[in-house]
């Protein structure tokens, strides 16, 4: 049973990577990003890991989708919605595959047979959290604080007002 | 007095190197006042330099005035151990004559006048250094010293000259000389490194030249490593003293320097590559220099000659002398070559009476350019006319550059000839045969630019002030001096020589 | 049970696309998704590791969820930041095809 | 005898103060030189008497096995090179050396010097620099004494190289015009190649020998010959070593292809001349052969047959332009150079003596010549015999004198000349075989004939109407001609052995052994039937015109002119001097800017350059290029770090 829900969770992640690199067109790119993060989401179930599940379908799923669909709202342009790939997409293609070929060798050759996955207690989670790894969890807020300040400073539109015409291809003098 | 001999040779350095800086703070703008000051520092240098040459006890010989003073002991062993011997004494009073002679003459920079004379302080600085140490860190720290200021002094103060067929702007001249000399250093670099670490395998890591002269002389350094090792110094310090394949530099150095910097670079700065062959290639590497002497001698016979040759069809002045130095450099470096005491004895006193006279030569053609603007010798004709005096200094210094007894040209170059004729013969015939070469572009610089009526192109040319007069005098003198009644200078150089291994 | 392996390959081919995407597509927005598909790569790969190695005691098997959670918090503020810049980028040039930004030509 | 060396020190004395105080002192110091050089010839009596009374016990004299003769030595040291003892130092010394042969040429050099200088005080008269030429003047005597003087190689050197500068700077005293210029230049720097053959010969005796005294070096050559070359010089050395003694003496006394220098020093004040290129210079190389001897006759002596066969072509070769030549400066010129050759021959035929006593003989003869030919110059301002004729009937003292100087280089009898070119024919006839004696009485009758056609175009004939304005010159110039006039008369008479211990100029002057004076009568008959008959043809053809030469002209024609371009050596010499000479510097200059310069400094700064452009072409400015080069480089190194595993 493991199995066959594994294999559908792949696929639906490899079908939703495949899309986001492969579509013409930006918001169906948005969609399979949306598809393939959830199929991952499912994965951590598969692994017994349902808090990571929750806490991906949540960020990703919920917020970082959604910013990205507001950025390609903000930044639509005259060739919007079609989009192609840059004239090295050839190489990038050899490029990839040839990762991939190191990788599984590697992943294959030293593979640990036998192993099962385990599920982790809730409890566990958050004892470690806030213990041998709190350090790291301050530092990660203060990392999500500098990135929203920096954020805003570089988004800020410099005389306020003109925000409203985003679109108009002139308007580069800021 | 002995206490005076401890601090001598640590005023001698630090004078003209504290006058650079003390004249940092001075006003930029007031031009006679940085010079008087710069006269000051350069006479209290000279005076320091002739008290050490006249203190020089010939007798004893060796190392004197010698004083360590601790920089970094630990295993690297570098501190500033200060010492002169037979070699580096006469080159001291060279450097202290030339560089007040020059800084007298230099009343006609109107242009940063302050910061002209900082850096030429601070080169003699370097040059006093190179020849007062004893620890090869320092010897190459005050080499860097002495060559470094020679890119701005040219670069800026310098003129280019137009030749129709090619240009010499001053700062190729200055981009070109620093290239040759920092590549020429970084060999030398190489080589101290080279002989620090053999030393530190041999058990006694140390820098100072005293401690590695011990190894040298019991012959803790294998020769191949030698043989390896001295060719670094020979190419690195034959760069600045002038070896024929790198000589390039210097007649294009000269043509674009200012006068007192080109008595400078002629006068002293290639004696300082002569001087490092002997004591840091000879002294330390005795068996590869001997294996590497044909080679050095080969090529200072061709340094003799090329340069002789190339000087009879210059068209400017100071190509002419540059390349004339480029020929008598070739003597010093058959002299050193020889390793035989009197070749070397004449290599020195060759350094000492060059050094003179390639000064006055170059005092005497700044003072002819500053007032006609040009060192075209096509162009030039009839000078005594309206400059007898200036023309005399000149004709004195051309014959003692073409070897006229009696004059300090000749005596080097004929203790030069009496060493080569015993080591090397076939190229001590070259030799005597290029310094007969040398008679035939002297003599045509003087019939073209000085005999003859006076030219109506310059009506109004003006003798040599006062002070060229003054100085011009002096160095004449010492040449007549030196060619006359060498003894005094040979008792030093004897001694200093005799201490030389292998000779 | 399934095997380790088969999560190490999945996530070695999502991260294969998600490179080829960053160095493919011409919208900078889409290298930002392909930047987010890398990142859910490497997560796989550390809970699978961390959910099939035997813990010891309670704390073992800990670790690779947590780093997780460290990447999804960087990967977000990543995300943020990403698009604060295009949305720059889009004001000063009008346009977010990667090969048309090349003030750094030489 | 030992303070000799004050008769030189006088003159170097006076050169600086004259340059330097010239203008206050009286005639500008020309007194105090002509005191200086006045004072040396009274100290060489002193000397000449005192070597007279000298014997071996005397302090520093010998018998030097070589020469024979009483020889005093006094030596000091000047300056050692290398500390004392140690080995392969050098210790160099000033020293003088009082011999015959010293004491003759310092008599000839400071008398016919004391006589210029008198009668350059007239002939310079209102030159702008007449204190310079004294000054150079007592300069040049000063140097010419220190070479007689000398002891040893090196100092010699220094000498010969003062003397060398000081005739450049007499010759070109009138630097103005360019023609001395280019003389002075030519001049200095032809003897400047021949010193450097006499500098590469010193090196090369001290080289064998050691030390630079000349006694040493005799002495190891006299060694030499004894144990045939085993300890002491051999042969090879030796015979090295006088060739190139002999490459500097033909440099200075212009011997056949240095020879060119001497006819263009003619562009200097004629008192120069008279000095210079008559009795003091140009005769210091032929003092060079003489004084080392030894050096020449070692072994086979067949350096000294060269010696002879330069000596004889120089002396035919100059004899002949002399006959054709126009001016009159150029005239005795060549014959200075004809006389020098003789020398050279006769030292080359084993007649030392006979070489010195023409040496004498020539020197006050050619110096009364010289001085003739300046007053001459001196009230008619032209040197071109064309121009005159008939001067005897304005200028008869002159004339006289120069008439006698004229005679006895002719070798009419009686006269200095006659004795001293019959002791070398006697010598040519002992020791040479008959091709030199017979060349020797051919050049022998052109010197009678040109010196006849000398004397009778210039004394004799008309006087053409410009020049009855000419004058007596003043007592000034003509007492030194008659007191040099007495010497050519008189000077003959000392060859005989008189009454007394004096057994002539045989017993004074030798090399080996002293022989009195014998002649040789047929040999003296042929020489003065020759001389006569040349004087009297020369008489018939330029003072009567009664022989006219133009059809010989037109016969030997192309021989002429070959003479009268001076068998085009200038022509050659200046060709290969601005060909190869200065074609090489020319080369090497370019070389050293074009090939050293541009290519081997240059060169690898562009190629910096160039390699800089190519290396910064990958910087494209595109994001997704630098994630490609990223992603091949991870796969790369990971591929490097899996092999080196594996």
């Amino acid at each position: 049973m493991a199995w066959f829900v594994f294999i559908l969770l792949a696929v639906l992640t490899i079908g939703g990577g495949l899309g986001v690199v492969a579509t013409r067109n930006v918001v169906h790119a948005a969609l399979s990003l949306l598809v393939s993060l959830v199929a991952v989401a499912g994965i951590y179930l598969v692994l017994f890991a349902e808090f990571l599940a929750l806490v991906q379908v949540l960020i990703y799923g919920g917020a970082i989708i959604i910013v990205l669909l507001f950025a390609i709202m903000m930044t639509r342009n005259d060739e919007y919605p079609r989009i192609t790939d840059n004239k090295q997409w050839p190489l990038a293609a050899i490029a990839a595959l040839a990762l991939m070929g190191i990788l599984v060798p590697a992943f294959a050759i030293n593979s640990v047979e036998g192993t099962h996955s385990q599920s982790a207690s809730l409890t566990g989670i958050g004892e470690a959290l806030f213990t041998t790894w709190a350090v790291p969890f301050e530092i990660a807020s203060l990392v999500l604080l500098v990135a929203l300040i920096g954020a805003i400073i570089i988004a800020r539109s410099d005389d306020g007002a003109r925000s409203d015409d985003a679109a108009s291809p002139d308007d580069g003098d800021n | 007095m002995n206490d005076f001999n401890q601090v001598a040779l640590l005023l001698l350095i630090m004078v003209p190197l504290a006058g650079s800086l003390l004249m940092m703070f001075m006003p930029g703008e007031d031009k006679k006042e940085a010079w008087y000051f710069a006269i000051f520092v350069s006479g209290i240098s000279l005076a320091l330099s002739l008290i050490i040459f006249a203190r020089y006890d010939y007798d004893l010989g060796g190392f004197q005035f010698i004083r360590t003073y601790e920089w970094l002991p630990g295993p690297l062993d570098i501190n500033l151990s200060l010492g002169i011997d037979g070699i580096s004494a006469p080159l001291v009073l060279l450097n202290g004559i030339i560089l007040f002679g020059g800084v007298l003459i230099s009343q006609t920079i109107k242009h940063r006048t302050r910061d002209f004379f900082v850096l030429l302080l601070a080169l003699s600085a370097g040059v006093y250094g190179v020849f007062a140490v004893r620890d090869l860190f320092f010897l190459f720290f005050f080499y860097e010293l002495a060559v470094l200021p020679m890119y701005l002094l040219i670069g800026v103060w310098g003129s280019s000259t137009d030749f129709g067929t090619f240009l010499r702007t001053k700062e190729y001249g200055a981009m070109k000389l620093i290239l040759f000399l920092v590549a020429g250093s970084i060999l030398v670099w190489v080589g101290i490194l080279a002989v620090y670490v053999e030393a530190a395998n041999n058990g006694a890591a140390t820098f100072s030249l005293q401690g590695l002269g011990v190894l040298a002389q019991t012959g803790q350094f294998d020769p191949t490593f030698q043989t390896w090792v001295f060719p670094l110094f020979m190419v690195g310090f034959g760069v600045l003293a002038g070896l024929w394949p790198f000589h390039t530099w210097s007649p294009d150095g000269h043509v674009a320097a200012p006068t007192a910097v080109s008595m400078l670079h002629a006068g002293v700065l290639m004696k300082l590559g002569a001087y490092g062959i002997i004591r840091v290639g000879i002294f330390l590497l005795p068996e590869g220099a001997d294996n590497w002497m044909p080679v050095l001698v080969s090529l200072g016979a061709v340094n003799v000659i090329y340069g002789a040759v190339s000087a009879m069809s210059q068209k400017d002045l100071k190509y002419i002398i540059g390349y004339s130095s480029v020929s008598h450099m070739g003597y010093v470096i058959i002299g050193i070559a020889t390793l035989d005491n009197v070749g070397m004895g004449g290599a020195v006193l060759q350094m000492f009476s060059h050094g003179v006279m390639t000064g006055l030569m170059f005092l005497l053609v700044g003072a002819i350019y500053h007032q006609t603007h040009t060192r075209d010798i096509m162009v030039l004709k009839g000078l005594v006319g309206r400059m007898p005096v200036n023309s005399f200094f000149f004709a004195i210094a051309g014959l003692a550059s073409l070897g006229l007894p009696g004059l300090s040209g000749f005596v080097a170059e004929f203790m030069v000839f009496v060493g080569a004729f015993r080591t090397y013969m076939p190229l001590a015939i070259i030799a005597v045969i290029g310094a007969a070469l040398t008679a035939v572009y002297i003599l045509r610089l003087l019939a073209r630019t000085f005999l003859g009526e006076a030219d109506p192109q310059w009506p109004d040319l003006k003798d040599a002030s006062p002070i060229e007069m003054s100085v011009g005098a002096a160095f004449v003198g010492i040449i007549i001096f030196v060619g006359v009644w060498p003894e005094p200078l040979m008792r030093v150089i004897n001694v200093g020589v005799q201490t030389i291994p292998g000779v | 049970m399934v095997d380790l392996v088969w999560f190490q390959l999945l996530s070695a081919a999502l991260f294969a696309i998600g490179i080829y995407g960053v160095m493919a597509r011409r919208s900078a927005v889409l290298i930002v998704m392909s930047i987010e598909l890398m990142l859910n790569a490497v997560n796989i790969n550390l809970i699978a590791a961390a959910s099939h190695m035997e813990g010891i005691g309670s704390f073992a098997n800990f670790d690779g969820q947590l780093i997780a959670i460290f990447i999804i918090t960087v990967a977000a503020a990543e995300v943020g930041l990403a698009l604060a810049i295009i949305l720059r980028m889009f004001r000063n040039k009008s346009t977010v095809n990667v090969d048309e930004i090349d003030l750094m030509k030489w | 005898m030992q303070w000799a060396w004050l008769i030189p020190v006088f003159c170097f004395a006076a050169a600086p103060v004259i340059v330097v105080f010239g203008r206050y002192l009286p005639e500008r110091g020309s007194w105090l030189s002509i005191l200086a050089i006045a004072g040396g010839f009274v100290v060489f009596w002193f000397v000449l008497n005192s070597w007279l009374n000298a014997d071996v016990a005397t302090m520093g004299c010998f018998i030097s096995e070589n020469s024979g003769m009483l020889t005093c030595d006094y030596d000091r040291s000047w300056f050692n090179a290398g500390v004392i003892g140690a080995v392969g130092s050098v210790s160099l010394h000033w020293g003088i050396l009082i011999d015959p042969l010293t004491i003759v040429m310092l008599g000839l050099v400071t008398f016919v010097a004391l006589m210029v200088q008198i009668y350059s005080m007239v002939y310079m008269e209102g030159d702008p620099r007449f204190g310079w030429y004294f000054a150079v003047h007592s300069m040049f005597a000063a140097a010419m004494l220190t070479l007689v003087l000398a002891d040893n190689f090196l100092l010699l050197y220094i000498a010969w190289e003062l003397v060398g500068i000081c005739s450049y700077l007499l010759i070109g005293f009138w630097h103005e015009r360019p023609e001395p210029r280019e003389a002075a230049k030519k001049a200095f720097i032809v003897t400047r190649i021949g010193d450097v053959g006499l500098l590469i010969g010193i090196l090369l005796i001290w080289r064998d020998v050691g030390s630079f005294g000349m006694t040493d070096a005799f002495e190891a050559v006299r060694v030499g010959v004894m144990t045939h070359g085993q300890e002491g010089m051999s042969q090879g050395v030796a015979t090295a070593a006088a060739l190139l003694l002999f490459l500097g003496a033909m440099g200075k006394s212009a011997q056949v292809p240095f020879h060119v220098w001497l006819p263009d020093a003619m562009e200097g004040p004629t008192p120069v001349s008279a000095l210079i290129h008559a009795a003091t210079m140009v005769v210091a190389g032929v003092y060079l052969v003489a004084r080392t001897y030894p050096i020449f006759s070692a072994y086979d002596a067949d350096p000294l047959l060269i010696v002879a066969i330069v000596g004889l072509v120089t002396a035919l070769m100059a004899a002949s332009i002399a006959l054709v030549s126009t001016d009159l400066k150029r005239i005795l010129a060549y014959s200075t150079i004809s006389h020098l050759g003789l020398m050279m021959l006769s030292l080359g035929a084993f007649g030392y003596t006979a070489a010195i006593f023409h040496l004498m003989a020539h020197g006050f003869s050619k110096a009364l010549l010289f001085l003739g030919a300046g007053s001459v110059l001196h009230s008619t301002e032209f040197q071109d015999t064309g121009e005159m004729g008939g001067l005897r009937k304005v200028m008869p003292l002159t004339a006289l004198v120069f008439s006698i100087g004229a005679l006895s280089l002719g070798g009419i009898p009686i006269l200095a000349g006659f004795w001293s070119k019959d002791e070398i024919l006697l010598a040519v006839s002992d020791n040479r075989n008959t091709a030199f004696l017979v060349m020797a009485l051919f050049t022998a009758l052109l010197s009678a004939l040109y010196m006849g056609r000398a004397m009778f175009i210039v004394f004799f004939g008309d006087l053409k109407e410009k020049n009855n304005h000419a004058h007596e010159s003043p007592i000034g110039m003509t007492m030194p001609m008659a007191l040099l006039g007495v010497l050519a008369l008189g000077f003959g008479l000392i060859s005989f052995n008189w009454p007394g211990d004096f057994g002539g100029i045989g017993t004074f002057v030798f090399f080996g052994h002293g022989e009195e004076f014998h002649f040789e009568v047929w040999l003296g008959a042929v020489s003065i039937v020759l001389a006569v008959g040349a004087f009297i043809f020369a008489y018939l053809t330029y003072a009567k015109r009664s022989i006219d030469l133009d059809y010989a002209r037109s016969r030997f024609s192309w021989i002429l002119n070959v003479i009268e371009n001076k068998y085009y050596f200038d022509e050659v010499y200046q060709w290969t001097i601005d060909r190869v000479v200065l074609g090489i510097s020319g080369f090497i200059a370019y070389f050293d800017r074009a090939i050293v310069n541009d290519i081997i400094v240059n060169g690898p700064a562009d190629v910096a350059r160039e390699v800089g452009i190519k290396m910064r072409l990958h910087i494209t400015g595109h994001v997704y290029a630098y994630v490609l080069g990223m992603a091949l480089g991870t796969i790369g190194l990971s591929i490097f770090v899996w092999l080196r595993t594996v």
